[in-house]
């Protein structure tokens, strides 16, 4: 695991991945796609090929955040038998420059370990039926060395048990702001940031894109003002969409879809897609740092957005 | 939430906008009647829905159960069950909201039918979505919501049922959420969805109270619904909840058998209440069928309608807490319960609503009845009592290929002869 | 009799007794209400029928034709179709007089479902006659019968319809006339079917009467109804032939043409009001689809029900002296008048109330809307006045196949894409 | 025609024939089944096998009193074309020591000569449609010699024009009487019989049967009291049925089913078909003449029917 993150001035291992390779280049595979042998060779190479941070997918049967691209890479993995146990296993396993986060469902937090005795921990009576909880999940996270979580299925509001575990065991748990999250609530969030603010680049779910939405701009002009790493997703799939983005002021990009799609077209020839995630790790590493160059030529006067 | 666990609202950040937007709507229009929403929507469920429906003396099971059994009709609601109280509630809610299209998911169809007529009555663009493998299973009711105007999604992923168009109708909302509001077909989802279901839904307990005192002079002994996702059973229940004295049986189905099969993710019934575990699904934290890991597993009922692996966050809440006995009763019973209604009281009923009756006969029958049954004789068999009333959620018409599949397949002692159907 | 001519009994003389008795038993029952019939009758109806049925404002097509819609829904009744007011009162009127078994004939189902129900509401062994044809094209009715216990037994001679049916259950009820009561299915047959018949169903016209006082203040300008044998078209009518402002329409079917092929023995339409002669045909004096030499001809029409070659005698007596307006629609018109209503108003009409649906759109739609239409604005187009009120006698979930083939191969301007049903 | 009756001390040329050769048989075919060629050998072989009245049928597509022989014999005749005219040009043609009547369903009689000019002639004003009316048929049926009417669904009490018309012109309108035809009815129907009483032998539709029912003895005890000629049919198919038949009280037997059930098995063989109704119809005659034999042996006490 990332054991080779130094000691830093951040809050996090994951915020000092973001700031300090800034631009960062966020990645995202789906675990046990097509097998978590697989998995491992992949997430290596999107480790050389520059991620700053990879977050690993543990399947769960109703994906309701995602496309139909990372849809079918669940589906995949869970047709291959991964299990939440496999997953610890393999993260144990793995050896990365970059942190790794767990991105899954918040059911599948809550059943982890749910077969064991009854737990009475958080106080409560212990109930003839044991309630799920989500404290062996995180435990056995932190356990295996990951440094965050993001639960597509978990707003702010829900967010309170899991978020004091994550905080017990030195956890990021890694919110997302959405095109409609605005107000209060966005302050609210955005006061809570752990990590760094996923930013949806658009409604709608996760998937490749051809270009990068008129949202992203807008949602990253709202958050200016917030002093948090800044992390784009949803639809990013080009070196030239992360140069845009990181243009418009994000501090890293993060792109899944588009790495599904080449471990999906190369079915079992495992090593000719580990070197094209590399290959693709660095061309949209590539693609933020000059649109971080960009930035640097132009000064404070960021480039008019391309309308797409 | 409902008591200190169940409910909530676990969904996208991108939705929780539009939830409390709808919190909000619920609250001015639902809870407090402004602009006569609440008038509007029981004037409209009067003249376009057929509301009140019957309570209605059912003679001869009285006679054979030896107690005053009674009929809530939604039967006869526009569109044949009691689908049409929420569909027409959401679309008004919506159409009050300043929302511009409507967007639902459906299994059987029943509630994408009843979307698309409450949607045509209202004047509201609607896109229905629908698992391919439910669309060729159900195709008059493909034809009926493309009549009614409605555009039919097919989904493909999965197995191409229920669960599949519902995420596919959340992908959707996460879209288009702005000026779209997904009509959620049961008392399911995220808050405040399983209220505002509810609320619409109460009409027929609300009814039944009115009807049971006039008829009989006092609340019932027992009230029996059946339950899927639990918005006839919560529609029939709210009314009573707080009658102690009144009990309430939530029937679900047992299918073939009530244990699951983890390695294959399938269980053979959708017995949410009486043997699922708490858990997440579909934006809410309730009773769900899944696998020790949280995987959801595919449930299986002769009846599509009941066909699902989570249920009302709200009823599991009440039967955690005792209020809900959760009951349930297996295919074959389903099926004796569909041919008893339709023999001795003409009302041919939905195979939904035949689990409830599947129930009455077991709980109320006497020994000799149920003899050849595989069940022993229900432990709740005394608490029935004297005065009883069963919901017929909806009509069986759309059931008649699947009950005569099923019925071949099996010895049923309430089925007519088969081999006349021939005829 | 209605008038000098229409009416009469003109059955065999095996039969003349059970008329008489009928006679005796309709004056007592029907007319004096002795022993509480009627009570239990409008008691029944409400309970097991669900009446009374809304009239609701269609607003959409309010807006349409830019004057005040109503429709009456007896598409909510129990079973789908008005059909049940005559056959749950035939087969109590059979229990008051002591009858043992009940017959009665079908042709597209309807009837037979209805008097299926009722008499397994009542349990009243119950046979129904069905030609092979009408089964095979109506299999779903066939089920609903068997499952609520009926036996129906198939007819064989001719083409195997309704006509065929009518003559056998005549048979039958000519050997069993005894201990058998024959529910014929609309305001046709001997005395005193036709007023028997037109007294069950006139809960139709009754409740009209108060429920659009209530609503709009006064009587409806203009009242219309499907008319095949005329039992909708005569409940609707009744309350209103005193009512000299009213006026009455009767849509009857025109199905693809009004000549007669007489050398073939085909008419293909059923527009026996409208051009119909005067003889008789299963008891009865009236109006006859028949050939010069008196041989009945085979009638045809999209929709089954309607699809008749007689007509209730007292339609043709209205008719003649003036007080009913015989219209007819054809095929293509009342396609349209159902998409158009499936559409508009989120109710999807039984294709013979789809004939009334069309006519509405003929004589109140604007010249624009009409056309494309083969036929010229109708004359009576400003008579149909500002508050109109159409039954929508059954719903059309029975006749979803029917719509789709015979959508599929037309141009209709009402009807959806026909590609997107195959989603 | 049958211009072979004698005059004769009775009302009409039908119940001479009954009182004149009592007991009497009296025969049943569908015109125009399979052809009205066909029907005037037919009728001439009955004529020549000892029938003293024979029953012709004008086919009418729904004869709700026929059961199924001769309603497929009715289908066959309609099938072939056979009309009215076409009836009436074959009974112009016969000459048969039997008189003939028509038998035919109401419709057929109001529609005859529909397609003339109106006719005011039953003083009614005429009307823009023509009303159909019984006349020009009795007309018709008189001119080409037949004696009498049977009409299976014109009861008593709608016979009014028909019975006018045909007293006019000299015809017997012959009532049916049913089992279930009784008191004050019975009495009425038996006081206007014409020709005849066609005793109706038990419920229900013609059609050959294997025995003869206790309703034909009950009917004919009931009857036993009215000086009229009733002749008993709906079920006789044999000469031993025939025989019980007249012994239980019965002036003549009427035999239709039986007879269009040899036509039906013969097909286009039209010889031997006629053979066999001769032969047949012998048979018939020759078991009524061993009935009333066995009365006039037995003197008054007839003996006990047979119970089916």
């Amino acid at each position: 695991m990332s054991d080779a993150v130094t000691e830093n001035e951040y809050d996090s291992d994951v915020e000092a991945a973001i700031r300090e390779n800034h631009p960062a280049l966020i990645t995202y595979i789906t675990a046990g796609d097509p097998s978590l042998e697989d998995t491992k060779e992949y997430v290596e190479a999107l480790d050389r090929g520059g991620s700053d941070l990879i977050e690993l997918g543990l399947p769960f049967s109703e994906p309701i955040a995602e496309g139909p691209t990372i849809q079918a890479a669940i589906n995949r993995a869970l047709a291959a038998g991964t299990t939440p146990e496999g997953f610890f296993e393999l993260v144990d396993d793995l050896e990365t420059e970059a942190p790794l986060l767990v991105m899954t469902y918040y059911n599948m937090i809550l059943q982890y370990g749910g077969s064991e005795a009854p737990r009475a921990s958080d106080g409560r009576a212990a109930k003839p039926r044991d309630k799920p909880e989500v404290r062996p999940f995180v435990e056995r996270a932190a356990g295996a060395g990951l440094s965050g979580i993001i639960v597509p299925d978990l707003p702010a509001e829900e967010a309170g048990p899991l978020r004091a575990a994550c905080d017990d065991h030195g956890l990021d748990l890694v919110f997302i702001i959405a095109p409609t999250t605005e107000g209060q609530r966005l302050d609210d969030i955005m006061s809570q940031v752990s990590g760094f603010a996923y930013v949806q680049a658009r409604l709608g779910t996760t998937g490749a894109r051809a270009n990068v939405s008129s949202a992203t701009h807008e949602s990253l002009a709202r958050l200016e003002e917030y002093d948090v790493p800044k992390a784009v997703g949803f639809g990013v799939s080009e070196g030239d969409h992360a140069a845009e983005i990181v243009e418009a002021g994000a501090d890293g990009v993060i792109v899944g879809s588009a790495l599904v799609d080449i471990i999906a077209e190369h079915g079992s020839d495992t090593g000719a897609a580990a070197e094209r995630l590399e290959a693709k790790a660095a061309e949209l590493k590539r693609g933020a740092r000059r649109g971080a160059d960009s930035l640097t030529v132009d000064g404070e006067d960021a480039p008019e957005p391309e309308q797409p | 939430t409902f008591g200190d666990d169940y409910g909530g609202q676990y969904v996208p950040e991108a939705l929780m906008p539009a939830l409390q937007e709808l919190e909000d709507a619920y609250e001015r229009y639902v809870l407090e009647n402004e602009d006569g929403f609440m008038d509007e929507f029981h004037e409209r469920m009067r003249d376009f829905g057929g509301r009140p429906t019957p309570l209605q003396r059912a003679d001869r099971l009285s006679e054979r159960y030896d107690r005053e059994i009674y009929l809530k009709r939604e039967d006869l609601l526009h569109g044949g069950a009691h689908k049409l109280n929420n569909a027409l509630g959401q679309v008004l809610l919506a159409k009050y909201m300043g929302k511009e299209r409507i967007i639902a998911e459906t299994g059987a169809g029943q509630h994408g039918t009843a979307t698309a007529m409450a949607a045509a009555h209202l004047d509201m663009p609607c896109e229905i979505y629908m698992g391919r493998t439910d669309i060729n299973r159900q195709r008059p009711n493909v034809y009926r919501m493309r009549m009614n105007g409605a555009e039919v999604n097919p989904v493909t992923a999965g197995s191409g049922t229920l669960k599949e168009a519902i995420n596919e109708t959340m992908r959707d909302w996460a879209t288009t959420v702005e000026h779209t509001h997904y009509v959620i077909g049961s008392i399911v989802g995220p808050h405040p969805f399983p209220k505002l279901v509810r609320d619409f839904q109460s009409v027929i307990g609300d009814e039944i109270r009115e009807q049971i005192r006039e008829e009989a002079g006092r609340l019932p002994d027992s009230v029996v619904a059946c339950a899927g996702g639990g918005s006839n059973t919560m529609g029939t229940f709210h009314a009573f909840v707080r009658d102690d004295d009144v009990d309430l049986y939530a029937v679900e189905a047992g299918g073939s058998s009530l244990e699951i099969d983890a390695e294959e993710g399938l269980a053979p019934n959708s017995a949410t209440l009486s043997t699922g575990t708490d858990g997440v699904l579909h934006g809410a934290m309730t009773k769900l069928l899944q696998s020790e890991e949280g995987q959801i597993v595919e449930s299986h009922s002769v009846s599509a309608g009941l066909d699902y692996a989570g249920v009302g966050p709200e009823l599991a809440h009440l039967v955690e807490t005792g209020r809900v006995t959760p009951v349930n009763v297996d295919d074959d019973a389903a099926l004796n319960g569909f041919h008893r209604l339709s023999n001795l009281e003409g009302i041919i009923p939905a195979l939904e609503s035949s689990h409830a009756l599947g129930y009455l006969e077991r709980a109320a029958g006497t020994a000799a009845d149920t003899s050849s049954g595989q069940r022993p004789r229900d432990e709740h068999t005394d608490e029935l009592g004297d005065l009883v009333v069963v919901n017929v959620s909806g009509r069986g018409d759309k059931d008649l290929e699947t009950v005569l599949e099923e019925t071949e397949k099996r010895d049923l002692e309430a089925a007519p002869d088969v081999e006349v159907f021939d005829a």
